[in-house]
């Protein structure tokens, strides 16, 4: 581990009054590679996610940037810093617009004395950037960017959910669990968005319990168990069968992929 | 055909309601086009400015209005009076009382002196070392509320102090002040909670009749209704029988009718004619009068007997 | 069949622990938990607490079986109300009628007898139908209209107060005519003595009525689908709750409760009075509140309403007695119910 | 890697055909849509429809630019307030003690003046700073300590309320007082005349305070923000809204909009009254559901709110006008209400 | 198909203001049989059952019960005729204690005098028979009968819905993605559940987008697309890759696997 991680967290500890969600639980994304994140449920992968994107406060422990200690108080701290998450439940407003909700705490104002005095948004630079980001990720069968979200199919909120994402993530993108609820078609269309956003030099936290999936596009397979992480795999390296063992605790992760 | 508009505190105490059939009965009995207006509850001064602005709108002759806010509300009153309409406060007495064209009103003051003369007499030496409970009408302190008030302890013979405000006197007589919002409900609560402070009440001044009857429930529950004189002011039918069945000592008697017909006959006249009411001799405003209403006169205290009282009753 | 998927085959193996729960930290932490799992146990200590600081405060003249009984008298009908209204709110809905209804039903009531000239027994019963009928109005207009309780309660508010005013043409029947024509009217005023306690009718009323509401609310299917609905109509529904049905009978029973408030009403005031109860509303809501109950439904005790209430008794005679402006009371008041649900919210967040 | 499962090879050739939306099916189900589409539709409608029935029921007195300018001023207060409770409102909160807060600032800019001896500006300018100051209290206590709303502010209501009184001793300024020492705090009383038709300063005030929050609400990211955060707190905090310092904001911003009202509530009874104000917070909460904002937050549009108080003013002033018993104006208002939310409602389910 | 379905149904029309979720379907489940229902997002798959188990009432359309036409006004009649259902939201009450989930609808009132006047439940025998039903489905890591179900973690949630639908069950049990958030070991645990229920006689619907799961239990498969049944294939005889090829239109149905 010679390169330096992008996001790294150490020690992590989140209680839910006598829940232990994260019990002092390590983390290291790589740049450029989409880490996948298994465990049972209830192991703490939200929890943990959660943490590194500022939705919670951490009780305990210290979450490096490239390097650098941060402290995210809110999800728009962390966004700021270039972290981008799809939450396992989606996070989007369902009566505004696709557009408003793809600008919601990054709107565009109007350029001149309208935007800074007035604070007038540019709806119209928001909505063709919208179109734009959409298209450009193959997810134009939306009719109308001006749609209120709940008018969509589950799959179609996704889309604007991961959309939203790749398209303003700089640094870091996470998904929890972003094909539980779709179905087949669907679900391919968000694993080639992910291969698409990590082709364009971006790092990608995957969250999943859907092994295929997992294995198919992931670099390396962090396991979390019992609030901790107890091993990366490499799925090369490892079958789908003992990465399984190892997460249910059917079998003792190898020494070499032991947490640090 | 003349337009004219009663505004009372509310529509839901029956002096007002009385005083709005009488003053309906009148305008019809004249040919004159009465609407009336009344706030939600006791202080809704708010709701009366708008009452005011619609009479206006309205193209009436006159205003007839018992003020919730007595100060508050005379811009609002004003505002009618430039507009050309003739303003008569009834009941209750504009701050300051000119405000208005004319004021037509029970003299509270007396009133309350009246039942105060009639308790100490009654008491006899007993009075020296009464016990007396004050049930009055809202925290606010409204002109009504302290003129009977203050009229009670002058003709009981307490130390008003301040002749404005209640409260800051010192008598050891006095057992305390609550609020009733002048119902029963609120009369009755007052009266449990002073019976706590003080068990040997024996006398007790309400502001109103309803007050009055709910106090009396206080007291019947705790087996004190007989040892303890109640006096009250309004002369509603219900409460003058209820001075006749004992329930309340005396009563000081008002004509709210009275007052509604004499205000609508003025606001006739004065569309007729243009001349306005002149107040009663020596008084500031028009007085519509006041009886002490008991069958158990007391030496030095003018009174009249419940059948009369009775006949003068308003509901 | 393609049979089990070849990576889960381990699955047979697989350690079957459960993330371990954390042993309650501290004395402090175990006391919170306990009150968690009891409702109704936060407003009881309130309430013991303030009866102790008034015992302190006045002194004897607040500690007597009589005057504890007084509070019980002056929290009656509020406690009675307080039943409607607790069904209602852990149903997650509100119902700002309650005061018009009781009202409505008392000079119904009144008018039954001296003005329909029917004996007091149907007068009463006249009463209670149409409280219950009002309450089977608002019921209809949420559940099957799909309208907020809030604002068709807002509504039925006004138009029965209305409706009231404009019927009773605010006249007053006079408690001496009840008694005489009628006493069954003034039946909840009746009051029997236990050495210096007092109580009335209405108490015993209200306490059986809490008591039996408390049985019907944890021990009876009723009950259990009332706070399901609260807790989640959608789920309740497709488990197998008629959460229509149910709504309509939880404000048609809210309904007649207040029109029973209204018959004992008549007990404490002696009289029928069209313009009592205009704060019931706003005094059983308080009552709910300061009882722990959740106005988003599905949480909380019936007995913590009934201790709410009392708590608000307590505070306002005994600041009466201390002798300080009414004022006071209802600056105290609004910070007893911020204080309630501060206090909830504490316990709730660190023991779960 | 072990790539593509095998079942998926065939999803390149996949249709991509969308279930199809049935076009609008007549002309009525069109229109509903239309209406659907923009929330202060039906409020407006209402409002027309209203005044074409007092003109036909009154005639011209009604129909007067008088008496329309008059209704204007009659809702100006209500209107201002409602502005504050448009906003709490779409936060999907609800704020009882707004007319405690506007009371309470006009005492205070009253006592500025006559009691402290303050230049009418610095009075006016400490009752602003009180009524924010009470509604960032509602904020703090709504967003950090997570307490519902509809306690917290019926909490503070009853505070601000006793506080009020308590303050101001009850005491009435005079008008002729005012208008001799500062006349600064009847500034919105102040009126001009185009034709026959009266506009106070107050009316002037309302109209542009709607318009400008219509504005921020649609065309600034904080007024996306306070949508967003009424349609789904939890949502909004996760797409990067900081929800706490958006409710500490609009329950501020609500206090201070209060404050100001109470002083255009100096302007419109000409002197400061402790006593008024009392049903501001029904008053304003009826507005707002009128004028077809939904209680559950982050649908409706402000405008709705200024058509919903206009609806109000026109049945009050227009019945006054008939001559009907006050009463039947609140049963009427009843009415409005459960109508206006069960046209909503219908709205709602045909046209989605 | 001389066996006579179980339940069936015949040209169910959903209509939810402009969208259609129904399309003149059919369906048809036979006796012991695990019937799959595999589709699209927003395919109509949700609206079917829910229209099965009188949680809709369809605007157009039949359906039969045994033979016998039934119309179901809400879920607790269906749940009457025999039918249980879990839910895709799970349709459990957070507050409420599991015992009290279980027999939600249900309940049994004390014997004697006490049950019918009184109407008193009997808590004692609910508790024991939550008991007996939870550890006769192996789902026995439930500490307390008493816990309320928002205390469980998801997968164990998951577990008392199926469980309860297994446990009363008497003609049908649906199951509507019982799958989606669970981890590998709970979603075997979930099918062995169904293999279970299916050995003990009762006909089970599964509807679920994922293909080896589907193509592990099912009897039979149905393929829903645009609101209509548009194909029953057996498993069998088809491949997943044509299975899927059809649910999502890039295949037409084979002939005989055409919808009547
Ligand atoms: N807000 C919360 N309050 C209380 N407990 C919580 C909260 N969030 C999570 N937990 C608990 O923390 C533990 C870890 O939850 P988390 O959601 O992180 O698991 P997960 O690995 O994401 O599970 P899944 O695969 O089911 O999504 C669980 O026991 C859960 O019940
Ligand atoms: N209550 C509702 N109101 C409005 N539209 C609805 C409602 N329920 C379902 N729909 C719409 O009906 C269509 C079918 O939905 P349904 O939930 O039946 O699909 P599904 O096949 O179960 O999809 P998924 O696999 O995503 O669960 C969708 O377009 C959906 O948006
Ligand atoms: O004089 C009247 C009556 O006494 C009434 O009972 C209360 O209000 C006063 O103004
Ligand atoms: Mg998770
Ligand atoms: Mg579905």
């Amino acid at each position: 581990m010679s390169v330096q991680p992008i996001l790294a967290a150490r020690g992590l500890v989140k209680r839910y009054g006598r829940v232990t969600a994260l019990d002092h639980a390590d983390f290291d994304l790589m740049p450029n590679e989409i880490l996948a994140v298994i465990g049972d449920n209830g192991a703490g992968k939200s929890s943990l996610i959660k943490a590194l994107s500022g939705a919670v406060t951490p009780d305990e422990g210290t979450i490096t940037l490239a390097g650098k200690e941060v402290r995210f108080g809110s999800p728009l701290e962390a966004r700021g810093a270039g972290i981008e998450t799809v939450y396992q439940n989606l996070a989007l407003s369902p009566a505004l617009s696709i557009a408003d909700n793809m600008f919601l705490g990054r709107e565009i104002r109007k350029p001149g004395l309208v935007g800074t005095l007035f604070r007038t948004l540019d709806r119209t630079a928001m909505r063709k950037i919208a179109r734009d980001k959409l298209t450009e990720l193959g997810l134009m069968t939306i009719q109308n960017i001006d749609q209120a979200v709940e008018t969509l199919s589950g799959g179609q909120r996704q889309g604007v959910a991961v959309a939203r994402a790749a398209a303003f993530g700089s640094r870091v993108v996470i998904l929890d669990e972003p094909t539980a609820a779709l179905g087949v078609k669907e679900s391919r269309r968000v694993l080639e968005l992910m291969l698409d956003v990590k082709r364009r030099g971006l790092p990608i936290v995957l969250i999943s319990h859907n092994m295929p999936h997992v294995f198919e596009v992931a670099d390396r397979i962090h396991i979390h168990r019992l609030g901790k992480r107890i091993a990366v795999v490499n799925p090369k390296d490892i079958s789908m069968n003992d990465a399984v063992a190892i997460m249910t605790g059917a079998m003792q992760p190898p020494q070499a992929a032991r947490a640090a | 055909n003349v337009g004219a508009c009663l505004i009372t505190k509310t529509d839901t105490n029956p002096f007002f309601v009385k005083m709005k059939e009488g003053a309906t009965a009148k305008a019809a009995e004249i040919g004159v086009d009465l609407k009336t207006y009344a706030g939600k509850i006791d202080g809704d001064s708010e709701s009366q400015v708008a009452a005011i602005e619609s009479c206006i709108a309205d193209g009436a002759k006159g205003i007839l209005i018992t003020a919730s806010d007595t100060k508050g509300i005379v811009p609002a009153v004003k505002k009618a009076r430039d507009a050309g309409l003739l303003v008569i406060a009834l009941d209750t007495p504009l701050e300051p009382i000119d405000s208005a064209d004319a004021t037509f009103a029970t003299d509270n003051l007396l009133a309350g002196e009246l039942i105060g003369q009639w308790a100490k007499a009654t008491l006899g030496d007993a009075a020296k070392d009464a016990k007396v409970a004050f049930l009055d009408l809202t925290p606010s302190q409204p002109t009504v509320d302290v003129l009977r008030d203050q009229g009670f302890m002058k003709g009981f013979g307490i130390d008003v102090k301040n002749p404005d405000v209640i409260g800051d006197e010192d008598d050891a007589r006095i057992v305390g002040h609550d609020v009733t919002n002048g119902n029963e409900e609120g009369g009755r609560k007052a009266m449990e909670n002073l019976l706590q402070k003080d068990p040997g009440i024996n006398v007790v001044h309400t502001i109103n009749e309803p007050a009055a009857a709910g106090a009396y429930e206080a007291l019947k529950a705790v087996g004190m209704e007989s040892n303890v004189l109640i006096v009250s002011v309004d002369g509603g039918c219900p409460g003058v029988k209820n001075v006749k069945e004992g329930v309340i000592g005396a009563t000081s008697q008002q004509y709210p009718l009275l007052m509604a017909s004499l205000g609508i006959e003025a606001i006739k006249k004065f569309a007729d004619t243009g001349e306005k009411p002149q107040p009663t001799a020596g008084k500031t405003f028009f007085d519509t009068g006041v009886s002490l209403v008991t069958d158990k006169p007391a030496a030095g205290v003018p009174s009249i007997s419940v059948d009369e009282g009775m006949a003068k009753c308003w509901g | 069949m393609s049979g089990v998927q070849d990576f889960e085959k381990s699955l047979a193996r697989s350690d079957n622990t459960v993330a371990s729960f954390e042993p309650p930290r501290s004395p402090l932490k175990a006391f919170q938990h306990k009150l968690h799992g009891s409702p109704a146990a936060v407003p009881l200590i309130v309430l013991v607490l303030s009866l102790g600081l008034f015992a302190v405060l006045v002194g004897g003249k607040f500690f007597t079986a009589f005057s504890l009984t007084l509070i019980l008298q002056q929290v009656a009908i509020v406690g009675i109300v307080g039943v409607a209204q607790t069904l209602v709110i852990l149903t997650a809905g509100i119902d700002l009628s309650v005061g018009a209804i009781m009202v409505l039903s008392s000079v119904v009531m009144g008018a039954g007898v001296f003005r329909l000239g029917l004996p007091p027994e149907l007068a009463v019963a006249l009463g209670l139908v149409v409280g219950l009928a009002c309450g089977v109005l608002n019921g209809l207009l949420i559940a099957k209209m799909k309208l907020p309780p809030f604002i068709v309660t807002l509504g039925t508010w006004q138009i029965i107060l209305a409706t009231n005013f404009l019927y009773s043409a605010n006249e007053t029947v006079r408690a001496q005519d009840i008694e005489q024509t009628a006493p069954l009217l003034q039946f909840f005023g009746q009051s029997f003595r236990i050495g210096g306690a007092v109580f009335t009718f209405g108490v015993v009323a209200m306490v059986l009525l809490v008591l039996v509401m408390w049985y019907v609310l944890n021990h009876t299917a009723w009950g259990r689908h009332l706070y399901a609905v609260g807790d989640d109509p959608d789920a309740a529904e497709l488990s197998g709750v008629q959460v229509d049905k149910l709504l309509v009978t939880v404000y048609g029973l809210s309904g007649l409760i207040c029109a029973f408030a209204g018959w004992a009403l008549i007990g404490r005031l002696g009289s029928v009075s069209p313009t009592a109860g205009q704060f019931a509303n706003i005094e059983s809501i308080t009552a709910v509140v300061i009882g722990g109950i959740s106005l988003f439904g599905g949480r909380g005790s019936i007995l913590g309403m009934m201790f709410g209430a009392l708590i608000v008794g307590v505070f306002s005679l005994g600041l009466r007695l201390v002798g300080t402006d009414p004022q006071w009371t209802y600056l105290l008041i609004g910070v007893l119910i911020i204080g309630a649900v501060a206090i909830d919210q504490w316990i709730r967040k660190v023991s779960t």
